[in-house]
């Protein structure tokens, strides 16, 4: 427990493998200082509370308090049946809604060992990209806010508009788009889907020269991304970090790669990686990325073979006895599902293994040495949502 | 040159500072009585002014009341004084203080009768208001070449200041 | 591998595979060496995740799953044991730093505890949460009425 | 009594700027138009910056106040003036008070020596710069006390921090400042196409400095080449961090220091902030532009020279405003006919109307006095022009202090202070040298 006068009345006892003692002398005095960066914080992406252990300026150490966006998905999934659980999956990472929606689908067809057609993939790793670009912008507004530059936030969210139209046009919602079902897709493309496609790669690609002529040259922008946060490709394995994090240490991993899904074999794309693994190498790696997923779209569109949009799935859907784990290359890093099924149409057990969850415990290792401003740019860089890391 | 104030403005500057010296003495609240500090600091630099030194006006605002009071801020914002308010402000032996205060006043007296004879009595020759800047600088730095009265002196101030802060760097060194 | 390390433990484990994805079902006793062997010797170098299943009708009622992935085979493999309710696993935080707080979730969740591990408390949820969620027997309504009532003093919405 | 009267009234001495005519009321009524005019302007800045913040970064910013949000400040400053003023309990209630104050006094007393023109000041010290630097540094007290009195420990590390940026950039301020008075003085033996007829005494005053400029025929920006240049460079850096802007606006926007020494300013004393940050900004950009743009000279003085230069130079002002009428006109026929707009479209259209007329009337005053063929710059149309050029060569500076905003993120405060005290200094104190040396031996 803490003893003596601490900064904030209610602290909760989480903090006990920090060894505290709150001094109550001068207030400024350069010994251990605890602040409580709150849930309610500007620059913590939603409700995340991180305890800052402060000598001075210098970060010592921080515990990361979480759960409270916590609604119990994995509880729900047990109690709903596996077509009825498909809209949830979108609530959990809410800016990468698609990708969520594709790895069920795919984990449910994958144990009702049945492929979705030919035409349906295809749609869909359109759909995927579009929404990766799309959650690339909100890091990067978010980010470039949290460090100072304002002009970024409003460049991204405009492009990042034009993605929501045609989620609008093609499946009714903006953000939880619910776009997949199991077994392939429920709307077949509107006319004029490819078109206003193409028109969107056209419209963005200038605009990504835009964002990195702002930033990627801005002395002060260097200055405050170069050596931030670092972590080591080692380090980076042993937390199980994934996504464009593990890549900028110099990790060349991506699921679409290694182990393909969705027919991602036929577009042929590099994987970007960084060297040493801080916040700035992080920036280009996922822009180079926001790049990379242009070049799918286009040869996605290209090559849209017709036929039929769904796999014959059965109206009730009654998986046999057995578990899989299936997992894609979200956004964020690697997006897992365990399923186990017990035969009858709910599922017994759905175990998500969410990319910002084990992210956001790099973020000790990365702020310890750093200074406070520091901790904002690495929570930014890490990329996180809470919806995600608290399920 | 007619004098650039009336008489009035005089009286005024020097009641402020004479008003300001109390209050550094008689306020309970350190970060108050820094403030009325500045007030005697600025009625002083108004003071010069009236003596046709706007050089000197200049400098003395800027060092004192821009630099030196705001590290004395500084230093009482950084440690806070709650503690010393509460003791009490006048300690018993006070009637000591004032004898000793009285003896000084009649010191001071004293020697202003026996030197009176030394000043003519007549106003001081002002200087030219355009050039005192420039009468400043050949006093110290002399003139066309020729080394000026008080540039030697000047050199070792600035030597003193060098070593001051050399000092400082060093104490305050091992805490970065 | 599987015949090697078959030989190796004999009865403890057998190696099943369910739709092209394989998994060890391993006993409780080997899960601290085996795990160290394959991380070490198989460059099993990444854990995926951790997690468990609960059986209550089974007498080893939890099933506690590891899914590890190998950088350099590009192949994923799961270890599975089973455990009654109360037993404790061994932590895997010496073996994959990435444990932690996956740990704390399963026990956060299940209530399964691993011994070795840092900081066992709740991760999720309050720390003065009673009951853990996601087991089956689990009575959402009690807890959520009892929670709302201690802390907030009204009644529960649901 | 009679006499203090007489002297306050009688009008003895013309051409000479009030202050040193001695004659109270001239002084008095330059006072008045010169703080109404500062005022104006950061109205006028405060509506620019909104606007032009909001295109840079494609939005369109106030549009419902009123045509294209003119009435924007107007309404934010009766917002301001509604709203409760809040002092914290236990706060220093006379601390609290008076810091805003300070800071609006050392943000004001900088103009009583800003020379708009040869005679348009409101008084001309000898020791102008000195003066205006020594204000400039008070501003720090007015900070240091609001963070203090508000008694709650962020605004207290904020007001820390933002003075110490203050007091450690003025350091590297004043060396480019003193470097700019070292040419009013030294120019060398003409090496550098700089006649070197002029006494060679230097002077403190800022109209006897741009006169210095006028006289030797080159902006310091660009005497001894790359040294103007660099000092005004440092000068213009240091000023941005000087009135904690842009990238160097860190005390109040550091994420865990909320909104930095005024946080717990509310109300009429939160925007006396505001008008002391921007008439800061303003007068160290007029600071800027006497110092090394050639106050109230206009440009290519010796290149364009001539009566026929000189009069197309003197009908820049009317032309401005009645390009500024012509666009207000544009806004109208652009506006949506809907009827809802048609009181916005009849408010433009006036003000569009108001703009031509002062354009009309700037245009009169040069081309009466040309068709009366009398000394063509008389009195009147050379003080319009001085006035016009010194203001629209701040009015740049402005511009640059949003673009700034606008573009950079924020520095972090260890690396604010590595640039002020391990870059900034040095060469500024460098360039001190150089130009010295330069000024002597070239």
């Amino acid at each position: 427990m803490i003893e003596g006068k601490t900064t904030d009345k209610d602290l909760p006892n989480t903090v006990s493998n920090l060894d505290l003692v709150t001094p109550d002398r001068t207030y400024l005095d350069s010994n251990e200082l605890i602040i409580n960066m709150g849930p309610q914080h500007p620059a913590t992406h939603g409700v995340l509370r991180v305890i800052l252990k402060l000598d001075g300026e210098k970060v010592l150490g921080t515990e990361c308090v979480i759960g409270y966006l916590h609604r119990g998905v994995e509880k729900i999934a047990e109690n709903r049946t596996y077509t009825m659980f498909n809209p949830y999956v979108d609530r959990m990472d809410y800016v990468a809604a698609v990708s969520n929606g594709l790895g069920y689908c795919q984990a449910v067809e994958k144990l009702l060992a049945v492929e979705a057609p030919p035409r349906a993939n295809y749609i869909r790793v359109i759909l995927t990209e579009l929404n990766r670009i799309a959650s690339h912008q909100l890091w990067l507004g978010t980010h470039a806010l949290d460090i100072g530059a304002m002009t970024p936030l409003f460049y991204t969210f405009r492009d990042r508009e034009e993605i929501l139209k045609i989620f609008e046009k093609y499946c009714g919602a903006r953000l939880t788009t619910h776009a997949f079902r199991i077994g392939g897709l429920q709307y077949e493309t509107y006319a004029g889907f490819e078109k206003d496609v193409q028109n969107f790669v056209n419209f963005v690609r200038p605009k990504i020269d835009e964002y990195e002529e702002l930033l990627t040259g801005n002395r002060i922008w260097i200055e405050r991304t170069r050596n931030v946060g670092v972590i080591s490709a080692k380090d980076a394995i042993a937390l199980g970090v994934t996504g464009p994090v593990l890549r900028a240490s110099g990790v060349k991993w991506d699921i679409r790669r290694a182990q393909p899904y969705a027919n991602y074999a036929h577009f042929d794309f590099e994987i970007p990686t960084g060297e040493n693994g801080d916040t700035y190498d992080r920036y280009i790696v996922r822009m180079s990325e926001m790049r990379q997923s242009l070049r799918i779209i286009e040869q996605a569109i290209a090559g849209i073979p017709e036929g039929p949009i769904t796999a014959k799935v059965p109206k009730v859907i009654k998986p046999a006895v057995g578990e899989i784990y299936h997992s894609i290359e979200a956004p964020k890093g690697e997006l897992g599902y365990f399923i186990v099924s017990d035969g009858s149409t709910q599922p017994y057990r759905v175990r998500v293994r969410p990319p910002s969850f084990v992210n956001l415990q790099a973020l000790d290792i990365m702020v310890r040495g750093m200074l406070v401003a520091d901790v904002v740019a690495v929570i930014g860089t890490l990329d996180i949502v809470l919806g995600e890391v608290d399920r | 040159m007619t004098p650039v104030a009336t008489p009035l403005f005089f009286y005024m500057l020097s009641g402020i500072a004479i008003l300001g010296g109390l209050l550094v003495i008689t306020r309970r609240n350190a970060v108050h009585s820094a403030l009325a500090l500045i007030v005697t600091l600025l009625a002083v630099a108004g003071l010069y002014l009236m003596l046709y030194a706007p050089f000197v006006a200049g400098v003395q605002i800027i060092v004192y009341a821009g630099g030196i009071m705001v590290l004395f801020l500084f230093v009482i914002m950084l440690v806070n004084l709650e503690r010393t308010v509460k003791q009490r402000q006048f300690n018993r032996i006070w009637p000591v203080g004032l004898v000793a205060s009285c003896a000084l006043l009649a010191l001071f007296l004293s020697v202003y009768e026996k030197g009176k004879s030394l000043f003519e009595g007549r106003p001081v020759p002002t200087l030219t208001e355009a050039s005192n800047t420039q009468q400043v600088g050949v006093l110290l730095y002399g003139n066309a070449g020729q080394i000026g009265p008080y540039t030697f002196a000047f050199e070792i101030a600035s030597l003193l200041l060098l070593v001051a802060i050399l000092g400082a760097v060093i104490m305050a060194k091992k805490r970065i | 591998m599987v015949e090697k390390y078959k030989r190796h433990y004999g009865s403890g484990l057998d190696a099943e595979t369910y739709l092209g994805q394989n998994y060890f079902a391993v006993d409780r006793s080997l899960i601290p060496d085996f795990l160290k062997l394959l991380r070490h010797d198989e460059q099993f170098d990444y854990c995926v995740d951790i997690t468990a299943v609960h059986y209550p009708k089974r007498e080893k009622q939890f099933d506690v799953v590891w899914i590890l992935y190998s950088f350099e085979r590009n192949e994923r493999i799961r270890v599975k044991t089973q455990i009654g309710d109360g037993e404790s696993v061994a932590s895997a935080v010496p073996i994959w730093t990435t444990a932690n707080w996956l740990e704390r979730e399963v026990y956060d969740m299940f209530g399964i505890k691993f011994d070795g591990h840092p900081d066992m408390k709740r991760i999720l949820l309050p720390d003065g949460w009673q009951g853990f969620p996601l087991r089956k027997d689990y009575d959402i309504l009690r807890q959520d009425k009892e929670w709302v009532q201690i802390n907030l003093g009204i009644e529960s919405g649901q | 009594m009679l006499q203090a009267l007489h002297s306050f009234i009688g009008h003895d001495a013309p051409g000479g700027t009030p202050g040193q005519a001695n004659n109270q009321l001239w002084a008095l009524i330059y006072v008045l138009i010169i703080f109404a005019g500062v005022s104006v302007a950061v109205m006028a800045m405060n509506w620019l910056e909104r606007k032009a913040l909001a295109h840079f970064q494609v939005r369109l910013g106030p549009m419902r106040v009123g045509p294209h949000g003119l009435l924007q400040p107007i309404a934010d400053a009766v917002k301001l003036l509604i709203k409760e003023d809040i002092i914290p309990d236990e706060a220093d209630a006379f601390v609290f008070w008076i810091a805003p104050l300070i800071g609006l006094l050392a943000a004001f007393t900088v103009y009583t020596v800003v020379p708009f023109g040869p005679s348009q000041a409101v008084s001309d010290m000898n020791i102008g710069i000195l003066f205006m630097l020594g204000v400039s540094s008070l501003a720090v007290l007015g900070i240091v006390m609001a963070g203090w009195a508000s008694n709650s420990h962020y605004p207290l590390i904020g007001a820390l921090r933002s003075s110490a940026q203050m007091v450690s950039y003025e350091v590297a301020m004043g060396l480019a400042v003193i470097s700019a008075i070292l040419m009013t003085s030294l120019h060398g033996l003409g090496l550098y196409g700089v006649s070197s007829q002029s006494d060679g005494t230097g002077t403190l005053s800022m109209i006897g400095i741009v006169q210095a400029q006028q006289e030797q025929h080159v902006w310091f920006l660009f005497k001894f080449f790359p040294l103007g240049l660099i000092a005004f460079v440092i000068f213009a850096i240091a000023m941005v961090a000087e009135t904690n802007r842009a990238p160097f606006d860190l005390p109040e926007a550091e994420s865990e220091l909320t909104a930095g020494f005024h946080t717990e300013y509310s109300g009429l004393r939160w925007s006396l902030f505001m008008l002391a940050e921007y008439a800061a900004m303003i007068a160290v950009s007029a600071i800027a532009v006497t110092l090394w743009l050639g106050g109230w000279l206009r440009p290519f003085p010796n290149l364009l020279s001539g009566p026929t230069w000189d009069f197309i130079f003197a009908l820049f002002p009317g032309l401005t405003f009645l390009g500024l009428g012509a666009v207000a006109f544009l806004g109208t026929a652009r506006m949506p006919k809907h009827p809802y707009f048609k009181i916005q479209t009849i408010g433009l259209a006036g003000f569009g109307v108001v703009l031509a007329g002062i354009g009309v009337l700037l245009l009169a005053v040069p081309i009466a006095a040309k068709v009366s063929n009398q000394d063509f710059l008389n009195r009147s149309t050379l003080a319009l022009m001085n006035v016009y050029w010194f203001v629209l060569k701040v009015a740049l500076f402005m511009y640059l202090y949003i673009w700034y905003r606008a573009t950079w993120p924020r520095y972090r405060f260890d690396q604010l202070m590595k640039v002020g005290w391990k870059v900034m200094l040095p060469i500024s104190l460098g360039v001190l040298i150089v130009t010295a040396i330069v000024g002597v031996i070239l």
